[in-house]
């Protein structure tokens, strides 16, 4: 589909020069004519998702992982499972810390170094709704009270970087936090122990998984042109002109966990009941697609 | 039902209001605005020269830096430099100023709840006392569901927050906006019955809460926040009318 | 205190592994080696894929087993002028990182590298992967150059496993150094030498030798000989990978 | 952005008009500005304005592990961060030496001279300590920081109330401001800083110098003294050289000052002591 | 100050009495002709309309009028003109206007100027009455210059000159020895521009005393003696937010003072 637009546009009179020039000039105006035909250069609707595929354990080393892809945007999350101690007014709680990492290796967008603004304001966004909307219970993490905790170090690394990293990571840390596999410890005089034994059956019990209250799963839209017209799953090209974002956030019993907008002029409440109901279907599907891959 | 601050009686009564323009002599422009026991002020320097690899040709680079009251500004300050700078820049008209560099530091003076809501109305006052030039203005207010009555409490205190099930920040702008000449959108106003020309700037909302939750928020806090437009308006009118006592003819 | 990532505790440490008293751990008594699929000479079987960062000029993803790893390459772009001198000659800037969960103890805040499983091999994996991205970006080269590593265990006490291969071990009775090609990491722990070699297939040249620890002449030779051996093999499934990243790009066409 | 110079006229003036015993903001040259200390709803938190320079000054604290080696001490930190709202000539995450200065200044004379009983925070001994910790914010640059910033933050530490605990045994309970009235830290005295400006060759000395003074001063120098005099730090950071009697006479003139803000800071304290009171009631 | 129920619903036209706007209030002008300052292509919506003429602080946005800056709403039925009236203290050079600025460096054709804008401005060294290739002032790096937007654009560093182009002579343009300046606001500057302001005749009443205005805020000032100059430019500095009657009473106790 992609190529045939491509086609009639470089054949309309209006052209000059080859679509792909055209697109290097006047990205905006490129993607008008797509939009204005209700379709996307990549040959998508405006309100489709690209393929997307999740798969969990993909990291031996990790207590849990997963890998996931939207179109081009491939991020791994592996959880890593350490003992600290715990704060002194919650001595009972572990530590669950998530952070996304954006280097130069997905996109020549990013420079090596500290992390950038974005990848700091994604870490920011999946903390807070991991905390806001109690994923995981912190006390599930204690080992011996005041003591010794499970931290839970969340990492994310984005391997190839095309557009919507918020959506991809979350999903990334919540299958890979349902993938969490921590071999059961004892605690003596301040030490903390675990068998080395590899026990691969399923049901074993010398470990545990994680009692995850809620799977919040989210769809980002941008928002193009002065139209504000709604762009599902932006790709990098797409978010370099975009107006600005809106990123939906449901569980599974369909209720909202993080409902963001930024950017841009002011946007019709319609425009956000529609961004609820698509994140509504889009979640469903990417459950179906995480569990598929269980 | 009475508030938890103890000083107000309805949950869609907001703190009072206080700010105060122009109180540094270093910057170009400078504001505070306080929502009752939360307090910011804000300082903007521009348009003044900017670093070449910042530089933007076509318009003014915007810089946003935002410094919490207590400890090492953190992700959690990055996020809300990046919130700010992403609603204020369509609202500058930066384009009046190319290749110089406007810079907006953020400062919270008291904490108790709603900073950005507050970091938001000190930062167009500041920009507004500045002359930096402007599509339209902005107003924003914070509200929390409450989980214990479910309830919708505007302009939360901090202990209000611990229990709160969900948080919601909107800014609104001055302006008409294009939903309400969006036929489909008035058609649908009818039925639930939203101010004709609800649009939203920002929003930002975390916790947990169905649908109608956050529209009604939405709606509450829309409603609200054109008493901010209003005192605005105020501020301003109060400024100029000192300045311009002299001339007045 | 990093300020650029969501805080964690100061300070964590991996809980200590203990095994249950009779658990036998692999260890190389006979010539069995801890993967028992694989004979001394065998490597791991290798996934290689170019192109999955499509942000990048080039790229490859290798996976031996465990070790998986990614490659990106961008360029060539215009060098930043040292002082201003005009070079004749590119620079190639190489960048290698292991992401924090790569490694038993979680390893803070560095990259690219995904799951690691023996560092000897996983420096061979990047060697090789980093040549298939450079090819499949389009950077002109003299050879695609294949990266193998291989690790000298000593084997026994056990005449019956004495390798026949190991001429010097019958002087030194029963223990004896075999060479175990593309160790992983439960066998790393035992080698006390290793080589990781990078080679050129078709001009059937070395590119770089990286030898370490203690070993006989005769065994390094042999071991370059083995791993030169590996290397073609290895050569002809790069050489496959980036067959296949062209006839898609034909595809897509 | 970089500072902009001062132009040749208002150098030259500024000099001039000192030769002629006249400072540009009118002031005599042993005169501080008028001094502002307005206090926030919460312990701790105070506001200083020293004719246009402001700062402001925030106390909090936290329990935290002692070191091993200091079982029983707690612990005071600052954080003295320039923020480009005083002076777009700051920049974010880039170290001045003004701001390397700043800090030292204020170390020596807080930390250094000991006012805080940092022993008195201890809880439980090698467990549970006090972390105070003051966070100081420049808003407005117009001279002299060091002074302000030191009035802001002993005031700060004078008016800040900590949590009341009770110790059973290895129990320890938090109370909250509600159950327990909050406790103030045990400070053993006041240091204030008194920076003085030199211009002609020393011939003349002035004390609080504004931002275009600093720019053309030839030398400068800070004092920090408490009521009882003892020198808590003096720093003479380069410039012109001066000579001994000279010195002496700015810690005598530091010595009258000081007697002053401290009078101040005091007065200012008791007022807003009153006001709780009253709303308390 | 307590919150405030406002009457003004958003985005509203002007409000009543002292006409104050703020950004994204809407000009009450519909269907008329306007013609913006810059360029004279003009938007006619109804050609029988009145033109209208937009000054600083409006902006034409598609098909409406709206302030893009706060401030009083003026206008005069000369050209009827419309603009607002705001305060600032960042200067935004304009053509034709007169400032003070200082000599940040020099080179053959130039003296970079820091009049206060974001770019330094370039002051021709042939641009000062009778300047030519054999005769050219000499102004030493540090000392501040009276002179005349000559050029002013958003796109490029502004130009200077010394001189009134008209006569060209120097009509009081050129370097300024001695004395001392002040920054105020540019509202300030413009106000004491304006006869009506009161605050310079009080203080000529009791003391001679020379003053250059900058419309960059950059006010210079040179009397007698330094303290008189102190007094002068801390009066006028004061002279802001103060009514005529205050002003009164603040220069009387100033002057007691000396």
């Amino acid at each position: 589909m992609a190529s045939s637009t491509t086609a009639s546009l470089a054949a309309s009179p209006a052209f000059t020069f080859s679509a792909s020039t055209f697109q290097k000039l006047h990205p905006t105006e490129y993607f008008r004519k797509f939009v204005s035909q209700g379709v996307r250069p990549d040959g998508r609707l405006l309100n489709s998702f690209r393929p997307t595929t999740v798969h969990q354990g993909v990291i031996t080393t990790a207590n849990g992982s997963a890998m996931v892809r939207i179109g081009g945007t491939t991020v791994v999350c592996g959880v890593k499972a350490e003992v600290a101690e715990p704060k002194l007014d919650a001595p009972d709680q572990g530590y669950l810390v998530p952070n996304v990492d954006l280097s130069p290796i997905c996109s020549s967008a990013f420079r090596p170094g500290p992390p950038s603004e974005q990848a700091q304001v994604v870490s920011d966004q999946i903390n807070r709704v991991l905390k806001e909307s109690n994923v995981l219970d912190l006390k599930d993490l204690c080992i011996e009270e005041g003591k010794a905790v499970w931290s839970l170090w969340v990492d994310v690394v984005c391997v190839s970087y095309d557009g919507n990293i918020y959506d991809a990571s979350l999903t990334a840390v919540m299958a890979a936090l349902a993938n969490v596999r921590i071999r059961k410890p004892t605690y003596e005089e301040g030490v903390v122990k675990v068998s080395g034994v590899d026990n691969t059956d399923e049901d074993d019990n010398s470990s545990f998984k994680l009692k995850l209250a809620r799977t919040p799963l989210s769809a980002s839209f941008v928002l193009f042109d002065t139209s504000l017209t709604l762009l599902a799953d932006p790709n990098f090209a797409e978010e370099a002109i975009s107006e600005g974002q809106i990123s939906i956030t449901i569980d599974e019993q369909g209720k909202l966990c993080a409902v963001s907008k930024v950017g841009a002029a002011t946007t019709s409440l319609t425009s956000m009941r529609q961004c609820v109901d698509r994140a509504r279907e889009r979640s469903q599907e990417l459950r179906a697609i995480m569990n598929q891959h269980q | 039902m009475s508030r938890l601050d103890r000083t107000r009686t309805s949950p869609h009564q907001l703190r009072p209001f206080f700010s105060s323009q122009n109180l540094l002599n270093r910057a170009d422009g400078s504001a505070q605005f306080d929502f009752g026991g939360s307090s910011v002020i804000c300082s903007v320097v521009g348009p003044a020269e900017v670093k070449i690899r910042d530089e933007k040709l076509d318009r003014a680079t915007i810089e946003i830096v935002a410094r919490p009251l207590v400890g090492l500004p953190g992700v959690k300050d990055k996020t809300l430099e990046r919130n700010i700078r992403e609603t204020l820049e369509p609202l500058i008209l930066s384009g009046l100023h190319p290749r110089t560099g406007i810079q907006i530091v953020v400062q919270t003076m008291k904490e108790d709840g709603c900073i950005l809501s507050t970091a938001f109305n000190a930062a167009i006052l500041a920009l507004l006392d500045a002359g930096i030039p402007l599509k339209s203005i902005l107003a924003s207010v914070t509200c929390i569901i409450d989980s214990r009555t479910n309830q919708i409490l505007l302009d939360p205190t901090i202990e209000e927050t611990t229990h709160a099930k969900s948080t919601h920040v909107f800014v609104f702008d001055n302006k008409v906006s294009i939903s309400s000449i969006n036929p489909e959108d008035v058609a649908m106003d009818e039925d639930s019955k939203e101010p004709s020309h609800t649009g939203i700037l920002f929003s930002d909302s975390t916790g947990l809460f169905t649908e109608d939750e956050f529209f009604e928020c939405a709606n509450a806090c829309f409603k609200a926040a054109q008493a901010v437009h209003g005192f605005i308006r105020t501020a301003v009118s109060k400024k100029l009318e000192k300045e311009y006592q002299q001339t007045r003819a | 205190m990093d300020r650029k990532r969501v805080p964690g505790p100061e300070l964590s440490v991996a809980p200590l592994v203990e095994y249950p008293v009779g658990y036998k751990r692999w260890t190389p008594l006979e010539e069995k080696r801890h993967d028992l699929k694989r004979q001394t000479e065998d490597m791991r079987p290798i996934y290689l894929k170019t192109g999955l960062i499509n942000q990048a000029n080039g790229s490859a993803y290798i996976e031996l087993e465990k070790t998986k790893l990614a490659c990106g390459v961008y360029g060539p772009r215009p060098a930043k002028k040292l002082g201003g001198i005009l070079s004749t000659k590119g620079t190639l800037n190489c960048e290698i990182k292991f992401a924090t969960f790569s490694c038993a103890k979680r390893r803070s805040n560095v990259r690219v590298l995904l799951e690691s499983d023996g560092f000897g091999s996983c420096l061979a994996a990047a060697i090789t992967a980093a040549s298939v991205a450079l090819a499949h970006a389009g950077i002109e080269m003299l050879d695609l150059v294949a990266g193998c590593s291989a690790s000298y265990i000593q084997i026994g006490p056990n005449p019956a496993s004495i390798s026949s291969r190991t001429s010097s071990s019958k002087a030194r009775g029963s223990i004896s150094t075999q060479i175990f090609m593309d160790a992983d990491l439960e066998e790393e722990k035992y080698e006390q030498g290793a080589i990781v070699l990078a080679y050129m297939p078709s001009l059937n040249e070395i590119t770089h030798v990286l030898q370490s620890g203690k070993a006989e002449g005769s065994t390094i030779s042999k071991s370059v000989e083995y791993c030169v051996e590996a290397c073609n093999k290895i050569y002809a499934v790069m050489h496959h990978a980036l067959l296949e990243s062209i006839n898609e790009n034909k595809e897509a066409l | 952005m970089k500072e902009a110079e001062p132009s040749t006229n208002e150098r030259e003036f500024l000099l001039a008009a000192l030769k002629d015993g006249a400072r540009i903001d009118g002031r005599n040259f042993y005169d501080f500005r008028t001094l502002r200390l307005s206090f926030g709803s919460d312990y701790g938190a105070v506001e200083v304005q020293l004719g246009n320079t402001r700062v402001l000054a925030k106390v909090s604290c936290e329990v935290i592990k002692p070191y091993p080696d200091k079982p029983t001490e707690g612990f005071l930190m600052f954080s003295t961060e320039l923020s480009p709202m005083a002076s777009s000539a700051f920049e974010v995450g880039r170290q001045t030496d003004e701001e390397v200065l700043v800090s030292r200044l204020i170390e020596k004379a807080m930390r250094r001279s000991r006012a805080l009983d940092t022993e008195g925070l201890c809880i439980v001994a090698g467990e549970k300590v006090w972390s105070i910790r003051v966070d100081i914010h420049f808003l407005d640059h117009d001279g002299n920081l060091v002074d302000a910033a030191c009035i802001a933050a002993i005031t700060g530490l004078l008016h800040f109330r900590r949590p009341d605990v009770t110790v059973v045994g290895e129990e320890v309970t938090i109370h909250t401001l509600e159950q327990r009235n909050p406790v103030p830290l045990s400070i053993h005295h006041i240091p204030i800083c008194i920076s003085f400006a030199f211009f002609d060759k020393g011939g003349c000395v002035i004390v609080d110098p504004t931002h275009l003074e600093e720019q053309i001063k030839e030398g400068d120098m800070t004092i920090t003294l408490n009521v009882h005099k003892e020198v808590c730090a003096l720093s003479k950071a380069g410039g012109i050289p001066m000579e001994l009697d000279q010195i002496i006479q700015c810690s005598n003139i530091a010595v009258v000052k000081v007697a002053e803000i401290t009078a101040q800071i005091q007065a200012a304290l008791d007022a807003d002591a009153k006001k709780r009171q009253v709303s308390r009631k | 100050m307590a919150s405030i129920k406002t009457e003004q619903p958003p985005g509203s036209l002007l409000p009543q009495g002292p006409s104050i706007v703020l950004p994204g209030d809407l000009l009450p002008a519909p269907g008329t002709r306007l013609v913006t300052d810059d360029d004279d292509a003009f938007i006619t919506t109804s050609t029988t309309a009145p033109v209208i003429k937009l000054g600083p602080g409006l902006l034409v946005d598609d098909d409406s009028i709206g302030a893009i800056k706060a401030g009083i709403l003026k206008h005069t039925p000369t050209g009827n003109r419309w603009w607002v009236e705001s305060n600032q203290r960042r200067y935004v050079a304009a053509q034709g206007e007169s400032v003070v600025g200082v000599v940040i460096s020099k080179s053959a054709e130039h003296y970079k100027m820091d009049i206060g804008a974001a770019q330094h401005a370039l002051l021709g060294v042939l641009s000062f009455e009778g300047a030519s290739k054999r005769f050219k002032p000499d102004i030493k790096i540090g000392s501040l210059v009276y002179c005349r937007v000559s050029l002013a654009n958003k796109d490029m560093e502004a130009e200077l000159e010394c001189f009134n182009p008209t006569t060209m002579k120097s009509d009081g343009y050129g370097e300024l020895k001695n004395g001392f300046a002040i920054k105020t606001s540019l509202g300030l500057a413009r106000r004491l521009l304006d006869p009506k302001t009161l605050i310079l005749r009080l203080l000529g009443q009791h003391t001679p005393f020379e003053t250059v205005i900058g419309m960059n805020g950059k006010i210079w000032v040179d009397s007698e003696s330094p303290k008189k100059i102190i007094l002068i430019c801390n009066a006028i500095k004061n002279s802001e937010f103060l009514s005529d009657t205050e002003c009164k009473t603040m220069v009387k106790t100033v002057i007691e003072k000396l």
